[in-house]
């Protein structure tokens, strides 16, 4: 054991600790893996069977995906601090980590996580859903992947929140939403523009907010989660 | 390395009730530091504050040390084993230490993860889940992670719960050798449980 | 009478001019109770 | 005591002023309004809706500033303010949102039309909604206070985007807003005339006094609430 080696590397240690004990206990139980799947399964075919094979505007195709995976958010990213606080594990973590590698460890599952949500969600949209078709791919992967990171970005720091108040579940998405507006506004608008077909230009105002509405998120989070995690 | 831990005027309230208010102690290196008190005096409460994990209502507590200061602070000087503190259970011992010595940024040894399951008698059980171990069992490696990254302070909050003589035994060496190398800190009803302490710390009187 | 019926405005204006004073009168009595309890628990203390 | 004095003549001459002042084509004198094309007599509503709008964005402005000192402090008394500035906010916010709605009624034909203005009085709604639902939610006050402070901050951190986000999707039915075909532009600085103006300030001041007096009422109760709880 050297601990004189530099803080940054001590802290990407802590950081990364964080985030593989969550990612082991995750493959050891497959529990988000498995009910976040059925999830997104259940309610894309909830869409297929209200759709009743009547075609769909763009709009309303571009807002349906973004309430899949609004709420399979909601379902599935409190759960890695809702998880410590009801084994009691908070504390244990707070002893030994630093309170922004914590942070960023479990920031990083839920990029992870929603990664592999959004992934599963736009594959099987696409292949079911026959009136969701996309004319500009590079601007809906752009929109797709900056969309997942700012959804996991707010849901993180809403879920340290939840898990220290006494209500766990139903809270979670009333105070989500509000928070997440801005986001969903602006992701549905550019999914309809890249199903319509748009250039790089003409969608770059949305990059625009999506890119500093993580950005502040992400800073605002870093700078108050200490005192969410601290009694 | 001297080390002393110094607070000042410590008051906790939650809920407009007071827990304990005008609390201050000072504790040096190679001492024992005994919080006594009845149950829901606040014992565990003032632990919380020491270790830094509860910001209290006034008033503080410092460590102060003339070493060289690590950079995760007061989280490197300071080992914990307290009834409320859980372990995770779906990984085993072995894993729970390694994950222990990430978190606080060493890397990880499995040396020093198997000597210091040996010190606490568990090192036949290394690779069983602690979701099966008993709580005695989990008492014993409580210790085990509190002692990974050799703390100056150790502070124990009942440290003898779900112990066996074996276990007691073993709590009692671990206390004995802390005594020499840093400052002990012990919260407790069972004055039995120590062989004598410098400074006491009376919470039945401080509301 | 025949005034106020030919001028529905002002009979808007009269009841918003009563919510206010009713409004008005409660808040400058709860006012003048706090401060006697303000006061009363300044004389025990 | 002579600033509520002050007070209750200023917001009843704001009142009778409001209403009783007729709204001609061609104002004659200084007591007449002129007319403005698309609001008519509904122009009225203007020196109330507005100041209850304005106030519901103070007074969240206000609540997440004693937030933030209560983070700083620590001291209960800031999260007192705090959680009355909220309260009150929330009850100008529905006060806003009501007068709002009627208006829309006669002026665009239906109560809600999703314009962005009422899309971001809608979100402080929910925001509001949010707040006080994770108050109620916990119970050791302390942890209460933390939580919703934090979460005041992120909100008013977020809300901001809706600024750059609504013109891109909808088009303002507001007087002033860009679907405006008589120009853009805030409504007081290019259609109201200079009485209009007059009154219109004096209200925003009288209500903005309005807050402050009820803010410190609030205030007070709750801490003379705190120090009988301390004592028995």
């Amino acid at each position: 054991m050297q601990p004189d080696e530099r803080y940054g590397r001590r802290w990407l240690r802590a950081t990364s600790a964080v985030f593989l004990k969550d990612w082991h206990a995750e493959l050891r139980t497959r529990y988000a893996i498995n009910a976040l799947g059925m999830f997104v399964v259940t309610t894309i075919s909830i869409i297929l069977f209200s759709l009743g094979g009547e075609p769909a505007s763009p709009e309303v195709l571009a807002g349906m995906l973004w309430v899949v995976l609004f709420f399979a958010a909601m379902s599935g990213m409190s759960r890695t601090f809702v998880m410590e606080e009801e084994r009691g594990t908070a504390m244990t973590l707070q002893l030994q980590a630093p309170a922004s590698a914590v942070y960023f460890g479990k920031l990083l599952f839920n990029l992870v996580l929603g990664a592999g949500l959004t992934l599963l969600t736009v594959v099987l949209y696409a292949v079911l859903i026959e009136g969701f078709v996309i004319r500009s791919y590079g601007v809906f992967i752009g929109v797709v992947t900056l969309g997942s990171i700012g959804l996991a970005a707010a849901s993180t720091i809403i879920a340290a929140i939840i898990a220290r108040a006494n209500t766990k579940g139903t809270l979670y998405p009333v105070l989500s939403f509000p928070i997440l507006l801005p986001l969903l506004m602006t992701v549905i608008n550019a999914t309809r523009l890249a199903s319509e077909g748009t250039s790089w230009a003409d969608a770059g105002g949305e990059f625009q907010i999506l890119i500093s509405y993580i950005v502040v998120v992400v800073t605002t989070s870093y700078l108050l989660f200490e005192y969410i995690w601290k009694d | 390395m001297a080390i002393r831990i110094h607070a000042e005027g410590l008051r906790q309230v939650f809920s407009r009730r007071t827990i304990f208010s005008g609390i201050s102690f000072s504790v040096s290196g190679a001492g024992v530091l005994l919080i006594a008190g009845r149950n829901g005096s606040g014992k565990s409460t003032l632990v919380k504050i020491l270790c830094g994990v509860l910001t209290p209502t006034a008033g503080w507590a410092r460590i102060e040390s003339d070493g060289a200061q690590d950079q995760f602070g007061r989280k490197a000087m300071i080992g914990l084993v307290a009834p409320y503190l859980q372990l995770y259970e779906e990984f085993s011992a072995m894993e729970n230490l390694r994950m222990s010595m990430n978190l606080r940024g060493y890397r990880p040894s499995d040396d020093v993860s198997r000597g210091l399951l040996d010190r606490v008698a568990l090192d036949a059980q290394r690779q069983d889940p602690v979701r099966g171990f008993s709580s005695g069992m989990k008492q014993r490696l409580k210790y085990a992670m509190a002692l990974v990254h050799r703390p100056s302070i150790l502070v124990l909050d009942e440290p003898m719960s779900n112990l066996d003589a074996d276990g007691t035994a073993i709590v009692r060496s671990i206390m004995h050798e802390q005594r020499t190398a840093g400052i002990l800190v012990v919260a407790t009803n069972d004055l039995t449980d120590i062989d004598g302490w410098d400074t006491e710390v009376n919470l039945n009187a401080a509301r | 009478m025949e005034f106020l019926a030919e001028h529905q405005l002002y009979i808007v204006m009269i009841i918003v001019l009563g919510i206010w004073l009713g409004l008005y009168v409660y808040l400058f009595r709860l006012d003048g109770r706090i401060s006697k309890l303000e006061k009363e628990s300044r004389h025990e203390s | 005591m002579i600033l509520k004095g002050a007070l209750g003549v200023l917001l009843t001459l704001v009142i009778i002023a409001a209403f009783a002042l007729p709204i001609t084509p061609q104002p004659q004198s200084w007591l007449e309004f002129p007319l403005i094309p698309g609001l008519e007599e509904k122009a009225r509503i203007i020196f109330f809706h507005v100041p209850t709008a304005w106030l519901s964005v103070m007074a969240f402005l206000t609540s997440m500033v004693f937030g933030i000192r209560y983070l700083r402090k620590r001291d209960m008394l800031d999260d007192i303010r705090s959680s009355s500035a909220a309260g009150l906010g929330l009850l100008f916010c529905i006060l806003a949102t009501a007068t709002g709605a009627v208006w829309a009624k006669f002026n665009w034909g239906s109560f809600w039309n999703w314009d962005p203005r009422e899309t971001s009085i809608f979100v402080l709604l929910l925001i509001y909604g949010a707040y006080f639902s994770l108050r109620s939610a916990i119970e050791v006050e302390e942890k209460r206070a933390t939580l919703s402070s934090v979460y005041s901050i992120i909100a008013a951190v977020t809300v901001p985007f809706f600024v750059f986000i609504m013109p891109r999707i909808m088009t303002g039915l507001h007087p002033g807003a860009k679907g405006d075909p008589d120009g853009a532009g805030p409504v007081i600085e290019f259609k109201m005339s200079p009485n209009m103006r007059v009154v219109f300030f004096a209200s925003l001041i009288a209500f903005t006094l309005l807050f402050v007096w009820m803010f410190t009422l609030r205030v007070r109760a709750a801490r003379l609430e705190s120090h009988l709880q301390a004592k028995g």
